[in-house]
């Protein structure tokens, strides 16, 4: 893969170097204010991030996927939404899910092994995190197909990887989409990597083209570039909203991180790639185009900072006070209506366990 | 008149008839489900009445199926889906598994999934190859979905509407050569509960175990010994109702399982080993079962030998009360 | 979907009227003999269709897909292989399977019911019938990779219908065909219906563009036209020897019978797309390039029918003479090593077999 | 010397290169065993030495690597594919039961699929959801496809050969939580044969069935009882080694069954069926089965009290030996 993301077809609104580029196709006004926090956003998750990496270092999660150089991608896209829309994330979607106010702890219990999900997926407009490659892209279509009899304007967004691209369901998804035109955004972040396969194991040709084999317009943007993500998904919604279906976002971005934190990526991939993409990265260039544009001075990048490290910090504390289910939950939530079958298996569970309780009586 | 004579077909769609009447978030989808009204018809007329919205011709792709039917479902609405024939679940089966089964607990009972699968299931229509599958094992071991097979009109007639009704994701099992078995169905009776067997007849030898298109099978066995079986339509697989299976074999010492599917691993040992635990000072023979071989389903002009019949079925009694 | 085929991107050598068009693109020079037996081969294949059909009608067989309608797809297509090529078809191939050499009566094991497969794959280089849509399009890209390794210039075609193209597999195979470079050629018969549901309900564009979005051309050639069929393919064919990769061919065709014998087309489609069909009926146009330019004439039109009248009363006799397997057969090919579960199953039912004979005797 | 110390992991590795190396039909294909080695290594180093021809790292679908490893197969090659982790076997499903597992049959035995399906299986290893799946009874009901287990090294080391040179598809389980375990491998030893289960401790007691990473919990639970226990590795799940069985449970007359997997519709059902139909007479108590709860996976953080550990192992004997 190439790393000049100088590519004709490359949709971008802010340089590497912190200038802005105009294309009037993707208009874009945002106020000072609104850069501002849209700079907050990226420094945020990325601390959350680092955060959660480093918990996972010292034993308190048993994992962690990064979004390490995702971050405008997520914000970019995720703050393009409204709070009615649907969002069905992978697993590293931990930007998008701060746009959708999911606190930042209900995201560690998947990884620290006390849940399958944290959060309220209709509270939040926020799906869970799914970890079976692709197949949330059909749930996005289905839940679409749901806006469409609702006669809803809202629009659902599918978040998947460039490995994804290769699985059956989401070139089912791209069918289904296509045949009912759903109102539905195709977000594919394709980092290059599916941990340690590059691009060239999924695709011959770059991804955002595939939807032309299914009938439906498909783009690249720059995935660094966090003023780019969130024109263009704008402008994709709102098509998805007034009824022109389907569109799939393809944001060249980069796994600046490990795949997770149980990978080495040392194994398969160059430094020179890293350093590359490091010149490209999608916080210093609004950092860069705030400076230039003198919309913010030190206090405002200290106070960033300190807000960051707060965050951090909170998420850290509530980690470690994060509870063990208590081994009763096994049996709870597994069925919506009573099943005789865990309600016998749940109680033979209580006698064992309270067998070794009388021992100890004894 | 509330009784009238229906097929099992018709049953099953009479009753979809009346859940969409009833919930207009019912939904049918599946491959020729709407004008065509399904390859056995069970949808028929469904799309002309109530709109190509609720009742979806989709693409054919069954792990689209299933994947969008949960995405509706996510979104409040209760789809239906036909998977044309047992063979072609098999490309949904992730959805089904890994999905659809899992997603009320991944959530913590947040999201509900009331999904219903309907697999026309079994053999003995003559069909080729993946036509005649009976997978209910795959299902019934996987944990978060309900089995249930039905066997008769009238049962077609309720369950489907209570598995239509269940907040809990429903693989429902229909005996496609039992379609054009015909009988009186009562709409007002009042249905067993969903998660209920039934003891088809009552008796006092061996307690014979089906389900699906099994039961007619048991049931004329019956006629053709002078033994005396209670055969028991078990109806709902995954849960089973153990304490009607359990108070039988307790009576009469025996057991005879009765599947079409591959005995190996089949649904039939569960039952054995579950009612021997249950029933071991009762028993007096091993549970015995009779099934499918573990072979592939074969060619259909040998499918009678595959297919446990009246004889085979008998022949099961007799070793059991031999043993 | 619309009944004119005069579409700009259709590639057409003969109209339906039976002239000839140049496409210096497609060349082919047929001698008049080459011309003749290609529509023997269309008369023939349509007779032992017709004669399936009958056969059905009058409880021979169980059940029978018919090609009636795509004989110039198929046999155009068919003659453009090699002898060592391999064919990966669905279960409506018939016409593929004649120009493998497979003889007719081995078609009919599996709709007769006495087995799931009639002939030797690698003998005929055509494998078996698939039945579950569109699974043996990963086959035949797995078995192009092994001509790969091979290091051989044989080249496989998969062939599969219009509804077949929404399910995962099919895309699978064209990521992992785009990604490998594998010779194969994908052929695509749109026959414009999966049984009762139009090409609408799998894609809103036309199907070859869906090659795009992979990276490797697709193409539409009039499926009746037998002449553009064989050019179109055997281009494609050599472009997968030299290493040039996939091609995705859409046969732009129409499924002129019912899905199946058991399938009833007036409950789903309009009369008249049938007869505007007829009227470019792959064979007819054929008869009239043959008649126009005095290659054929009643003599050689008599002794084609006489020809497919034979092979047809061939076929019905086979039939009726096709012997049931012995019960024990299934036991037979479950594994191709001693198994003792098969073993012990074969020996109890043998035994339970025995015991009625026992009953007799007594 | 031709005995080593090595780890399972590493003992598979040399198993399959000493494959690749006899047979240069023998490939390896899945996501990451390239350059990666594998998420686990157990490819480690193979694509270095045999070439990316050999080592193929394929797109992520995993219907695509079954699929394209039946095409290869046709080809005469010997894939050894992987799937990553236990829950994703699931979107290959059709291709394995429909496909794979039939392909033999329906060419009436002109087309062999010698194609091994490598599965990291089980739990232990505190991962996130579809990590730590046991889907063995889906593959055991597949009549058509062997199904095996190693529990140790040496084990892992002659199997995973023996699966490569299988004519059969072979589904290879794997223990993930037991890959770093080590034991001596003697690289000269003759084999058991492939479908054989073997005795790993004799006793007198009750016999205890179990394999796969369930293997070394029921040795450990021996050690920490009086009673005397026969531990039987069984190794070949199909087809199983059924006289190795009963030939134990006729001496010891109690049986107790232990896999990771959920009890109800698992594997164990099978055992407990046929034990109890051949051993009717012999036992003292029912056959009682050990294993995960019918639910899905828990949250690693719970996944202790789902696994059948050495407590519960002998909470078993102890109810079979007073039922
Ligand atoms: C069906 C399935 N197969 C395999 C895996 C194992 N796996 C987890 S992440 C991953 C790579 C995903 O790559 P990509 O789609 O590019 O997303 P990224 O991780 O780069 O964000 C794989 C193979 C999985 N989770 N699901
Ligand atoms: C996986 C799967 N799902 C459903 C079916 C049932 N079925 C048989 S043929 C068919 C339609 C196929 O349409 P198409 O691909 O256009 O091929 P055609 O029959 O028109 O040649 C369907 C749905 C099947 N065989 N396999
Ligand atoms: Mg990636
Ligand atoms: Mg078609």
């Amino acid at each position: 893969m190439t790393l000049d993301t100088a590519q004709p077809e490359l949709i971008q609104l802010l340089t590497p170097e912190g200038e802005r580029i105009d294309r009037p196709d993707y208009p874009l006004d945002l106020t000072p204010d609104e850069i501002r926090d849209l700079y907050r956003d990226l420094v945020n998750v990325r601390r959350i991030d680092l955060e959660a990496v480093a918990l996972t270092r010292q034993g308190e999660l048993g994992i962690w996927a990064s979004l390490l150089g995702q971050e405008a991608a997520q914000i970019g896209s995720g703050r393009a939404l409204r709070p009615s829309d649907m969002v069905f994330p992978t697993y590293r979607e931990h930007g998008v899910a701060w746009c959708r106010q999911v606190e930042p702890i209900k995201l560690l219990g998947l990884f620290r092994g006390v849940n399958h999900s944290g959060w309220d997926p209709a509270e939040h407009g926020f799906h869970l995190y799914t970890i079976v490659i692709g197949s949330q892209t059909l749930h996005a279509t289905g839940y679409a197909m749901g806006i469409q009899r609702d006669g809803s304007d809202d629009a659902t967004i599918a978040y998947f990887g460039d490995g994804a691209t290769s699985q059956g369901d989401v070139n089912e998804a791209f069918v289904w989409a296509s045949v009912f035109n759903t109102p539905i955004v195709f977000f594919c972040q394709n980092n290059q990597w599916a941990i340690s396969e590059p691009l060239e194991k999924q695709s011959r040709i770059p991804l955002y083209k595939r939807a032309q084999g299914f009938g439906f317009p498909g783009l690249r943007v720059d995935g660094n570039d966090v003023f780019a993500c969130l024109a263009v998904t704008r402008k994709a919604l709102a098509d998805a909203r007034s009824g022109q279906g389907p569109t799939l976002i393809e944001a060249f971005t980069y796994r600046m991180g490990a795949h997770t934190t149980t990978d080495d990526p040392t194994r398969y991939r160059l430094d020179g790639e890293l350093e590359a993409w490091k010149l490209k990265d999608p916080i210093e260039r609004v950092k860069a185009y705030l400076v230039k544009n003198q919309l913010a001075g030190a206090d405002f990048f200290a106070d960033v900072e300190a807000q960051a490290k707060q965050i951090g910090s909170d998420l850290r504390k509530a980690c470690l006070e994060l509870p063990d289910p208590p081994p009763q939950a096994m049996f709870e939530h597994v069925y919506a209506t009573e099943h005789s079958l865990i309600t016998a298996e749940q109680s033979a569970f209580a006698d064992y366990l309270s067998s070794f309780a009388d021992e100890g009586v004894s | 008149m509330t009784t009238t004579t229906l097929t099992l077909a018709k049953a099953l769609n009479e009753g979809m008839r009346k859940a969409m009447e009833e919930d207009p978030k019912v939904l049918i989808m599946g491959e020729d489900v709407g004008r065509l009204g399904g390859v056995f018809r069970v949808t028929d007329g469904l799309q002309k009445d109530f709109g190509e919205d609720r009742v979806i011709d989709t693409p054919l792709a069954e792990s689209g199926i299933i994947g969008t039917a949960i995405g509706l479902a996510l979104r409040g609405y209760r789809p239906v889906c036909e998977i044309q024939f047992d063979g072609f679940v098999f490309p949904a089966a992730d959805q089904i598994i890994t999905q659809l089964a899992k997603m009320h607990m991944r959530s913590l009972g947040l999201v509900r999934l009331p999904v219903v699968v309907r697999i026309p299931c079994g053999g003995g229509i003559g069909a080729v190859e993946h036509h005649s599958e009976s997978p209910e094992a795959y299902f019934t071991h996987t944990a978060g979905l309900r089995v249930v097979a039905c066997s008769n009109p009238a049962d077609a007639y309720s369950m489907i509407q209570q598995a239509i009704a269940c907040d809990d994701p429903v693989i429902f099992f229909e005996p496609k050569r039992r379609y054009w078995d015909k009988a009186p169905v009562d709409r007002a009776a009042d249905p067993l509960p969903f998660d209920r067997a039934q003891v088809a007849l009552a008796g006092t030898d061996v307690t014979v175990l089906a389900y699906g298109p099994m039961v007619k099978t048991c049931l004329e066995a019956s006629g053709a010994t002078d033994r005396s079986l209670e055969v028991i339509d078990l109806r709902s697989l995954n849960p089973l109702d153990l304490p009607v299976v359990v108070d039988s074999v307790r009576r009469t010492g025996r057991c005879v399982v009765v599947h079409e599917a591959p005995v190996f691993s089949g649904y039939g040992a569960e039952l054995a080993a579950r009612i021997t635990e249950a029933c071991f000072y009762h028993l007096e023979a091993p549970v015995l079962r009779v099934g499918g071989y573990s072979t592939p389903y074969p060619p259909s002009r040998l499918e009678d030998h595959y297919l446990p019949d009246l004889d085979r079925v008998l022949d099961a009694v007799d070793r059991s009360m031999e043993f």
